[in-house]
């Protein structure tokens, strides 16, 4: 049985000064946006935090970023906000872009306990700067080193009482892999059930890489809503 | 030299998007497996033959992607790489992002389809950032230029400027080197091959002549060059 | 829509003397019986073939091992058979051990696009000879390669007419990124469904990695039988 | 010092089997996730306390291990890495053999109990091959032996022969260096630590002496040392 916050100001309490971070989504989908907004409560400070977004003005990562809670973002795709781009122009913020696919399996390896590995993304670009470079078959490669974080936060749909989760549908995302990466991780979800009521096969996270559960009402905001007629 | 409009204004620009869209749309195979970049890629989808059976993968996490969903279909769970909502066709699968560039850089998508900002005449593509401009990253863009066994880029022939956007060198910080086998524009189809760029199409409205000179990247013309393609 | 066999015979016709295979399976847990079997009626030979184990003396990979039609077997644990020790000690057949977290972690990079990582198991042990050490973070890890196959050949439970599939209880195991890992994948399964009746949260392995399907009815033989009264 | 059967006939050495499993179960606290090694470690599962909520893993893609099934419940699709039928406890989880050792690798795994061969005062561990006799394979020991938050050899102190199974330096091939935290014997309990090999614990039926005595690595004797332990 894992422990279960009813307290999203009392689950993000361990989160301390200069610790790193990582949390789960996909621009604003599937955030485990109400732990990030009881982070954004604490007012804690000098946070490296990995996500593949930085959320957008008022929401998501944006509370963190309008707080000046974020010394160091890592992340594939990060200016949604005006905020954190007056941060970084003006140096106040500091951000290492990474290749999505590179990102995940940093993130990936980070959980598996696999240190580093080879990857082609951004052979003979910028962000080859300072890497090894390591010809495999006649094409070349870059190593990349894992992460991993003091805490992850992510969210989930359903959640048992050992901690195992399932996601639903692209609100899945990064959410697995952070959560085998952090050494704490604290699962936001819909959604507590009782333990044997999820089907074994079926699990997205197993409960052995979660800490913490808390169940919360998403407001689930829609950053580009598209409709058919 | 026919004129076009670049900027986006009226239904001129519109018409040039659709019609790189509608030929992009031809390396498109029955049964193949696709991504499509954010932009003019996206419209790829739009024309898509329906004797096609074709499964659009997008990089948050989703194989099979449908149509726009109606208002009654939103959900703001399901996404694409646009952070555009969307929908899930029958036989759709849902997946974590590791899986899905497992799936990407591991060579299992047939086509991928991207936007351009410079290509050279070797295949480099520069689309993700400009010096001095605001970065916001580059997405999966890199992942995605090595992992599909074919990598098409599609883009306006020149830039608001009337600059050839198809160079011997690309100016621009690269997105990937040596990854580009196919460049698709309003004007022309061009392949990177082992001998370097050869002309292989050239739209109506244009002659070999006019691609020639409209482009600054060394290119040679195929003997089965074809006129008035598309 | 995926090609689908009817006849395994078929199935595996496309697989010649020399080629390199991955099969699916734990011991006898979820290996794809019948393409095994036709298999050894085909009598390819000089085969290089990549599985956690190698069958008992009459059944699994056991059939092509008696046919000798393996020329070199990469795997973690493969002696359960007396042929295959008649075989190693006589210089038949060529083994290469690997511990079976790398093994499955060749393999997962393998389909993913990871040419190397690096892995903690076999640092200082006989596994380390020719590879390269490095540390990170103090500890010493070393250099793997990954593997990928020109055919493989796995077993799962249900898979639509897309070739998703789904696998059942430990069957799984390393069917999934076998089945990622090879040029061409062939699937023996225990249903095929319509496409649409599996749900879209649930797949194991999506179709993208499978390239054909097969149903057949497997004996499904119990290696170590044991029970409780 | 107590004569004891090595050779499995008859009760006593079932005993000293089971002594040492029941000794070994102490290791284990609730809430822990376990992954217990093929032989004596297995029957460590049979010693677990009701009061204790213990989940075992097995590397073969199961967290969640029940126990042995009765013949109506026998399945062949589910398996522990022995080989052996099993069945799952509620809450269960199945997985393929990658994320199984990403969990290991990974730390997540609270303790692993393996059984050895040699153990070196330092903690390398040889359990998986003899020169010249036919090598099955390491499975997945070797990466277990790195994953664990905590690893546990147990084994008998002695061989056949009466000779130290713990060792100055192991002269077996190693399955892992310096990867032993913890070594449990019939007659013996004995931490590796920053300062080498400590004894910590004796069992009923032995003194300080017999365990220096049949012990050919050199060891410590803690200040705290608990004598009839077990």
């Amino acid at each position: 049985m894992k422990k279960i916050y009813s307290d999203f100001n009392e689950a993000v309490s361990g989160i301390k000064d200069g610790m790193t971070l990582m949390v789960g989504g996909f621009g604003l989908c599937g955030i485990p946006e109400n732990l990030i907004k009881a982070l954004a409560d604490s007012r804690v400070t000098d946070l490296t935090v990995i996500s593949n977004n930085c959320g957008v003005d008022d929401w998501g990562l944006g509370l963190l970023l309008k707080n000046k809670q974020i010394k160091k973002i890592i992340g594939s795709y990060v200016g949604e906000n005006k905020e954190f781009e007056r941060q970084m122009l003006a140096g106040e913020i500091e951000v290492e872009l990474t290749p999505q696919g590179t990102l995940a399996e940093k993130i990936r390896a980070g959980g598996a306990g696999i240190p580093a590995f080879f990857t082609p993304a951004g052979v003979g670009t910028p962000i080859a700067d300072g890497k090894e470079v390591r010809e495999f078959n006649g094409k070349e490669y870059l190593l990349e080193e894992s992460l991993t974080a003091d805490f992850s936060l992510i969210r989930a749909w359903k959640a048992d009482k050992m901690g195992n989760l399932i996601y639903n549908k692209t609100a899945r995302n990064f959410n697995p892999m952070i959560a085998a990466a952090g050494k704490i991780t604290i699962a936001e979800v819909e959604e507590i059930v009782e333990t044997g009521d999820l089907d074994s096969d079926f699990i997205h996270s197993p409960g052995i890489y979660v800490q913490a559960l808390i169940q919360g009402n998403q407001e689930k905001r829609i950053e580009r809503r598209t409709v058919r007629q | 030299m026919k004129e076009e409009q670049s900027a986006n204004k009226g239904g001129v620009r519109v018409d040039t998007r659709e019609k790189i869209a509608r030929r992009a749309e031809k390396e498109i195979e029955s049964g193949n497996y696709v991504n499509l970049g954010i932009g003019i890629p996206t419209l790829v989808a739009n024309f898509i033959t329906e004797n096609k059976q074709v499964v659009l993968q997008s990089e948050n996490g989703l194989l099979g992607i449908g149509p726009y969903p109606t208002e009654g279909e939103l959900d703001a769970d399901l996404i694409n790489a646009g952070k555009e909502t969307v929908t899930a066709i029958p036989g759709s699968v849902y997946f974590d992002s590791s899986e899905s560039f497992a799936m990407i850089r591991g060579g299992h998508v047939d086509v991928a389809i991207l936007g351009g900002m410079e290509v050279s005449q070797n295949g480099d593509l520069a689309n993700w950032m400009i010096p001095g401009k605001m970065v916001k990253g580059m997405g999966g863009a890199m992942d995605l230029v090595h992992g599909a066994r074919k990598t098409i880029v599609i883009m306006d022939h020149v830039n608001k400027h009337g600059q050839s956007k198809i160079l011997k060198e690309c100016q621009l910080p690269l997105t990937g080197k040596g990854v580009v086998q196919r460049i698709i524009t309003d004007r022309a189809v061009m392949d990177v091959g082992s001998h370097g760029l050869e002309l292989i199409e050239v739209a109506e409205g244009y002659s070999v002549e006019d691609i020639l000179n409209c482009t600054e990247a060394d290119m040679t013309v195929s003997e089965k060059v074809k006129l008035q393609a598309f």
